[in-house]
């Protein structure tokens, strides 16, 4: 497939996300699903799938939900494109791939609207939009369609919990500001003045923009103490020479 | 290249060397076949385990919220609005839930309570869904519920969560008029939620219009049941 | 002879003569009169509001730029015009974090003074409207009470509700307008005795001020010029449709923050085009968005959002409105 | 006709597909760098929701009644295909067109945007034309988010950004501030 | 008569390009009003100053191809005699501007600021300084190519500032048909009263030198736009006004760059030259007053372009004056000749404050297009903080070519010369009203001198 380009990475490589590692060197197991967590989170770090990261996280419970929905059919599509990737032909990739995820968004679907109605309601569309968001696409193209069933479920199981992590760390940070609470307990009792915002559209916007300008931040301050490392080092092997 | 990525059918490949593509083309279509064979069954399995579930959790919701807005009724039948009148039952060949619904209540005594209309209109924010009760004896409302609304939270939700608003409809009189401030000096005025008078208003309005649309229908039932 | 020890500058060797921190300072100046009037009809909480809202603006500015712009005084102007824009009763908190919002991310995030896109002190407040929905639209009548007496709980600690105090509030003119179909005297709008933020109600004042600013060239006079005749003539228009229910020219102009946004956030000179021709039309589109906003919106007022609207326009109206190059057919265009 | 004029107004800028109910993020953060891609995006995307809001009304009206456990998938693959289709009679009918809008469309069976238009547009039962209109509506609010969005981003390549803050963050910030001021929309022809 | 006036030219001559209305003529639009400070020396009559010990002759006097020297260190030259040939048809000879002996051709400061090969002469203190005896050609019977080389040999260039060679514009390509002939008596300028002193002072060489020209073009019709903050000059010009001659005077508005060629054109003929077009393409030849006057002495005296009027100013001089000022002469002892600095002098500017050059050295020597010597006082000069761009717009608002300083401004500043380009840098005069009504002081002509240079350096793609 060298040379061509999906969707998925057209629509969210755009904005420089590297998809997954490839098959290239040998990985320990604990690598494929620990990266997931924080060094290639989905979200934070690869700014895929902010579709729900921000329309969903007003509250923890919300977060909470899509995360596992979104786990479920991540781990459920990586291990069955995983096992069949002998059998699709290259041609109908993308289309098998979406049947197989549409799939298991339907029964997400239907089993979250059985078993957690009100919150199916407040997520409304976005539980359908799972097919479409670029995480799950994405993870299929760069990993399951060309790595071994064991190796994609960890590398799934990993991308999911980087997702829920980010889902996680929205939806409280929303929630606690915006309503004072915690998984609906109150927090600070009633003398508490929710910032109503943290809940409305342009909330979501502003966290995300927070919490990415916090990773930056530690991105920069680690990459300019190593690089003051660096210098002592060389200052150091310099006066020993 | 991207032409290629987008090919959700394996039927589009032009036909170009006859006999290799012969092959191909039969195993990708096989191939999805097989695959939506598959997701198919699932599917239908699926459906199938969560059916009942989700139709009983829709059915809860909506008994509870009549319950509420018709002040805890013994029972209710469901009526139809068919070609300009109520009916018990809807035509032969229509889906049933594609017909707009009214709730008759009845007490212990098996007298009518009142009926329940639902109606949505446009709100502050998006479209504002609300059960209410009606008496068209008294003409006076029973209760109001907000079913369904993206109204601002912590000002335009008020319509939902405040008591001391939704707690005025009960035993307010039709059609309602929204005041601002102050004291009711009437029984048709609803003191609106400061702050939020556009989704107060929103209430207000749906009450008014679906007693418009629906009243002369409710007032038309006949009055006592045959049986 | 003696030599100089000379300068070597580029041409011009000449100025004008302003400065922005010149230019700066005076707007906050010729504010001073619309903070004494606020003053004057608040109470003392108009000041702590005010300085509150400037505190958080300016410590902000401090805290986070680079480059230690403070002394230019774009931060103060922030700080004082947001401060204008608050009800009387708003918690303190409440207020310097409006401050600190608008500089932080509706200004330094951009780079610092002139690179922001929105208007600092209308984003802080858009903020603070959407955050505290409630707090932002108790409006105390400014007679009311004492002069001493507090018109809310502004002492209120961070993240703690406002205690609900023994204080008058009213509908301002425009909820009364546009929720009960009932007007205000002219000439309490004018004058600015009726309820509303600190620095909005007294329209006759604002307008001499801005005035003021308008002849010095501090501001583009183009601007107001274009908003006021938008919201007029469509107004007007309106009016003589349906006089119950649309309002007339005057009391749309007068009431509410329109001469504060026209005259002074409107006027911001990082956010407003820098071409005349887009002057025009920044100022027309913001005439007609608060008519529609106040008539068919849901809100009684539409100011704020509007110049918010269309300060995101600005980009786009800048390249629209390019001169048309001395000596050429076509337009300077960026290609 | 009102009604149609506040679905309208309601999917183009009160309930923003961008800046309220973030969807299509992916084109906004990644193509609105430019304002002729920008623009170019917004076109094709409006186009391919209009398409989808015709198909989706006939897949409602005769076929999913019957096999509703099928929509999604149904969307999924009548979306795919409808961007193939697009493509290849915008390649036979405007070479030109295709060669402006050509890399954009198969972005656009990725995008959420147009599947959630699917599912509002089945989910609030609308008829064929109120689809349409929403269609257009919702398309009309896509492009003009992704323009305001792209002529700012070009503006501020010349500003000096905080290293901290370039790059998406600062996108979001714009977006944020967007979605605080289109607030200003709320309740838009809704007000009796 | 002046709108009689308009409206009979249009008749006769409709203006090319776009069609501006009526209440345009006479002006043109933007631009600044800086102060005008030109009372120090206004009514100040022109003298000449003593010779110095020391005249230094840069080779490259004017615009276009500097001179070739033909003297060597030890030669005897006479006032008049020829120091450089000129190098390319864009070129002119440099004369000796006194008698004496060649001492050196080395590089020297020069008033751009950089070093340049120069020829320095120390001046026979003796010496009568009369010009080497030569035949004066009669004017009237040289044909207009004649009259051109003979103006050409003399070393005459624009004296405006610029020093394009005069010749060039004198001799258009037979295709370009030239109308009218405009003579530049605007001097916007704050201080500089060069002009205008020459106007008062010598009114009939102006008419001379125009005749001259007229005839070296064939053109019958020519125009004096003088800004009406000169009464007395438009007074004197009217007075002597030549009968025979179609020439028109008029009074334009008191506004910088009232003087730029494409403003004048534009104010006097309701043309706008267009964007990288010469006056010509409009049918126009614009030369400063200075110049006529420079030609009438050519062909009355015989001497090339050795001298020519300087107004040295400021409030960082103790005596204001106007001189006639042999060309090479120091700073130092053009400062001497008027007194010295005063105590608060600080910044030495060669051509006026707007577009002129500020001067390190004493010892640079005036060039032919140095048309003023204004030394600033530092409580004149600008401050050299500046802030961040607040985009008030007041640079649009003054460009006279309808640019963008602002955008320029930016791209600059990020170093984007391509797209500069693209924004029309090259219609840039680098007037410098943008700078001056910058409220953040922006050095917004330096920067787009910097990104001249730069894209000029740029290879040429392959």
């Amino acid at each position: 497939m060298s040379g061509e380009v999906s969707p998925a990475d057209l629509h969210c490589g755009a904005h420089g996300a590297s998809a997954g590692v490839g098959p290239r060197r040998a990985v320990p197991p604990g690598e494929d699903l620990v990266k997931g967590f924080w060094r290639e989170n989905p979200v934070l770090v690869q700014l895929l799938g902010l579709c729900p990261t921000l329309a969903v996280t007003n509250s923890v419970a919300n977060s909470a939900v899509m995360g596992i929905a979104t786990f479920f059919v991540l781990v459920g599509s990586s291990l069955l494109v995983s096992a069949s990737r002998r059998f699709i032909p290259n041609e109908v990739r993308i289309t098998s791939y979406i049947l197989i995820i549409a799939t298991f968004v339907s029964i997400a679907e239907m089993a979250l609207q059985a078993l957690v109605p009100d919150i199916h309601k407040a997520l409304g569309a976005f539980v359908a939009l799972i097919v479409v968001n670029c995480i799950i696409l994405g993870r299929q193209e760069a990993f399951a369609g060309r790595n071994p069933v064991g190796r994609s479920v960890l590398d799934a199981v990993g991308m999911g919990s980087g997702f829920m992590i980010a889902m996680l760390i929205m939806g409280s940070v929303r929630e606690v500001l915006g309503s004072g609470t915690f998984l609906g307990v109150s927090l600070f009792g009633p003398g508490f003045e929710p910032w109503v915002i943290m809940v409305l559209p342009p909330g979501g916007f502003f966290t995300l923009a927070f919490v990415l300008l916090t990773v930056a931040w530690f991105k920069r301050r680690k990459a300019l103490k190593a690089r003051e490392a660096e210098r002592h080092d060389v200052a150091v092997v310099e006066r020993a020479a | 290249m991207t032409g290629a990525e987008g090919q959700s059918g394996g039927a589009a490949v032009p036909a170009a060397p006859p006999a290799p593509d012969e092959v191909k083309t039969s195993r990708l279509l096989g191939t999805l076949g097989v695959g939506g064979a598959v997701a198919g069954v699932l599917l239908v399995i699926a459906f199938g385990l969560t059916l009942p579930t989700i139709e009983a959790n829709k059915a809860r919701e909506l008994e509870v919220a009549v319950k509420e807005v018709l002040k805890a009724p013994a029972r209710y039948e469901t009526l139809y609005v068919v070609g300009g009148a109520l009916a018990r039952k809807v035509p032969d060949g229509t889906d049933p839930k594609k017909i707009e619904r009214v709730f008759l209540g009845y007490g212990t005594d098996n007298q009518r309570v009142g009926f329940a209309m639902v109606s949505a209109e446009a709100g502050f924010q998006d479209l504002v869904k609300v059960i209410f009760g009606y008496d068209p004896k008294t003409k006076q409302l029973l209760g109001m519920k907000v079913l369904e609304s993206k109204e601002t939270p912590g000002l335009g939700d008020k319509i939902e969560k405040d008591q001391a608003f939704v707690s005025q409809f009960a035993g307010a009189q039709a059609p309602l008029v929204g005041i601002k401030t102050g004291k009711r000096s009437n029984p048709r005025e609803v003191v609106m939620i400061t702050g939020a008078t556009i989704s107060s208003k929103a209430v207000i309005r749906i009450i008014n219009s679906a007693l418009k649309r629906l009243g002369p229908l409710v007032d038309a039932y006949p009055q006592e049941d045959k049986g | 002879m003696s030599n100089p020890s000379l300068l070597i500058t580029a041409s011009p060797h000449l100025a004008a003569g302003d400065s922005t921190p010149k230019i700066m300072w005076t707007v906050v100046a010729s504010l001073a009169p619309i903070v004494a009037v606020a003053t004057y009809f608040f109470g003392p909480s108009a000041p702590l509001v005010m300085a509150a809202a400037t505190a958080g603006a300016v410590v902000t500015e401090r805290a986070f730029d680079r480059r230690g712009t403070l002394h230019d005084g774009s931060a103060v102007i922030t700080g004082i015009l947001l401060g204008l824009t608050l009800p009387a009763g708003l918690p303190l908190w409440m207020a310097f974090t409006g401050g600190a919002f608008g500089i932080g991310i509706g200004k330094l995030v951009f780079g610092g003074l002139g690179q922001n896109v929105f208007n600092p002190a209308l984003l802080g407040r858009a903020f603070l409207q959407a955050a505290f929905p409630v707090a932002m639209t108790t409006w105390p009548v400014p007679a009311a009470g004492g002069w001493w007496s507090l018109r809310g709980d502004i002492f209120a600690l961070p993240f703690a509700s406002p205690r609900a105090l023994e204080t008058v509030t009213g509908a301002t003119p425009l909820g009364r307008m546009k929720f009960d179909l009932q007007a205000t005297p002219l000439l309490d709008l004018v004058l600015g005795t009726t309820s509303g933020s600190l620095g909005e109600t007294s329209g006759l004042l604002i307008l001499l001020c801005g005035g003021y600013l308008a002849l010095r060239n501090y501001l583009n006079w183009r601007i107001p010029a274009s908003i006021f005749a938008a919201v007029a003539i469509v107004a007007t228009g309106l009016h003589a449709l349906d006089p119950a229910r649309y309002p007339g020219a005057a009391f749309m102009l007068f009431s509410g923050g329109l001469m504060l946004g026209a005259m002074y956030m409107a006027t911001d000179l990082v956010t407003s085009p820098v071409t005349n021709p887009g002057c025009w039309i920044f100022g027309a589109a913001i005439g007609l968005l608060v008519v529609v906003i106040r008539i068919w919106g849901g809100l009684a007022e539409g100011v704020m959002y509007s110049i918010l609207i269309v300060n995101a326009f600005v980009p786009l109206l800048n390249r629209w409105t390019q001169p048309r190059l001395f000596g050429s057919a076509g337009r300077t265009v960026r290609s | 006709m009102g009604d149609l004029a506040w679905i309208f107004l309601s999917s183009m800028v009160v309930n923003n597909f961008t800046l309220m109910l973030f969807l299509g993020l992916c084109p906004f953060l990644g193509v609105s760098g430019r304002i002729d891609t920008a623009i170019r995006m917004g076109v094709a995307d409006t186009f391919v929701l209009i398409m989808t809001a015709v198909a989706v009304w006939f897949l409602n009206a005769f076929v999913l009644p019957s096999a509703p456990y099928l929509r999604l998938i149904a969307f999924i693959i009548v979306i795919a295909s409808l961007v193939q289709v697009v493509e290849m009679v915008i390649k036979k009918l405007s070479p030109a067109l295709f060669r402006a809008l050509g890399i954009y469309l198969p972005l656009i069976t990725t995008n959420c945007a147009v599947l959630a238009l699917a599912i509002f547009q089945t989910n609030r039962e609308y008829g064929l034309l109120e689809g349409v209109v929403f269609a257009i509506g919702s398309g009309a609010g896509l492009t003009l988010a992704l323009l305001v969005m792209a002529s700012i981003r070009e503006g501020i390549e010349l500003a000096d950004v905080p290293e901290v803050a370039k790059g998406t963050a600062l996108v979001l910030l714009i977006a944020g501030s967007l979605s605080l001021a289109f607030m200003g929309f709320a309740g838009l022809l809704s007000a009796s | 008569m002046r709108l009689g006036g308009v409206s009979e030219r249009r008749r006769r001559f409709p203006p090319r390009g776009t069609e501006s209305p009526v209440w345009n003529h006479l002006k043109f639009r933007h631009g600044v009003h800086p102060p005008e400070l030109k009372d120090l020396t206004a009514r100040i009559a022109i003298r000449r100053v003593p010779y110095p010990d020391e005249v230094v002759l840069h080779l490259r006097q004017h615009a276009g191809k500097p001179a070739r020297p033909v003297v060597k260190a030890g030669d005897r030259v006479e006032r008049g005699d020829v120091l450089g040939e000129p190098d390319g048809y864009v070129s002119t000879p440099v004369h000796a501007s006194a008698a004496g002996t060649v001492e050196q051709i080395c590089l020297w400061p020069h008033p751009d600021g950089s070093y340049a090969p120069a020829v320095r002469i120390a001046v026979d203190r003796y010496s009568p300084q009369a010009p080497r005896p030569r035949l004066v050609p009669d004017w009237m019977r040289l044909e207009p190519p004649e009259l051109v080389e003979a103006i050409r040999q003399a070393g005459v260039v624009g004296l405006g500032g610029a020093a394009f060679p005069t010749h060039v514009k004198l001799a258009p390509p037979k295709d370009q048909v030239v109308d009218t002939v405009l003579i530049n008596g605007c001097e916007c300028e704050p201080y500089l009263t060069t002009d205008h002193r020459t106007m008062v002072e010598y009114p009939e060489r102006v008419h001379l030198g125009l005749r001259i020209m007229m005839r070296c073009l064939g053109v019958t019709r020519a125009m004096i736009g003088i800004e009406l903050n000169k009464p007395d000059a438009i007074a004197a010009i009217r007075r002597t006004l030549p009968s025979d001659l179609d020439v028109t005077v008029l009074g334009l508005e008191v506004k910088y760059p009232q003087g730029a060629e494409k403003m004048l054109i534009k104010a006097l003929l309701d043309r706008e030259v267009p964007s990288g077009k010469l006056p010509l393409h409009v049918g126009v030849v614009v030369q400063n007053v200075a110049s006529a006057a420079t030609i009438a002495e050519v062909f009355e005296t015989g001497l090339p372009l050795v001298e020519r009027i300087v107004t040295v100013t400021g409030r960082g001089v103790k005596r204001p004056s106007n001189l006639i000022v042999p060309v090479g002469m120091k700073l130092r002892d053009l400062i001497d000749a008027c007194g010295g600095f005063t105590a608060d002098a600080r910044e030495i500017v060669f051509g006026g404050p707007m577009m002129g050059f500020a001067q390190a050295h004493l010892d640079t020597p005036l060039v032919k297009g140095t048309s003023g010597v204004v030394v600033l006082a530092a409580a004149e000069t600008k401050p050299t903080v500046s802030y961040p761009c607040i985009r008030c717009g007041h640079c649009l608002d003054s460009c006279p070519v309808f640019l963008n300083p602002q955008l320029l401004g930016q791209l600059a500043l990020k170093e984007r010369w391509e797209e500069m380009e693209t924004n029309h840098l090259a219609d840039c005069m680098l007037c410098g009203c943008c700078g001056y009504t910058c409220p953040s002081n922006i050095p917004l002509p330096q920067l787009f001198a910097l990104a001249k240079v730069a894209l000029r350096r740029r290879p040429a793609p392959v």
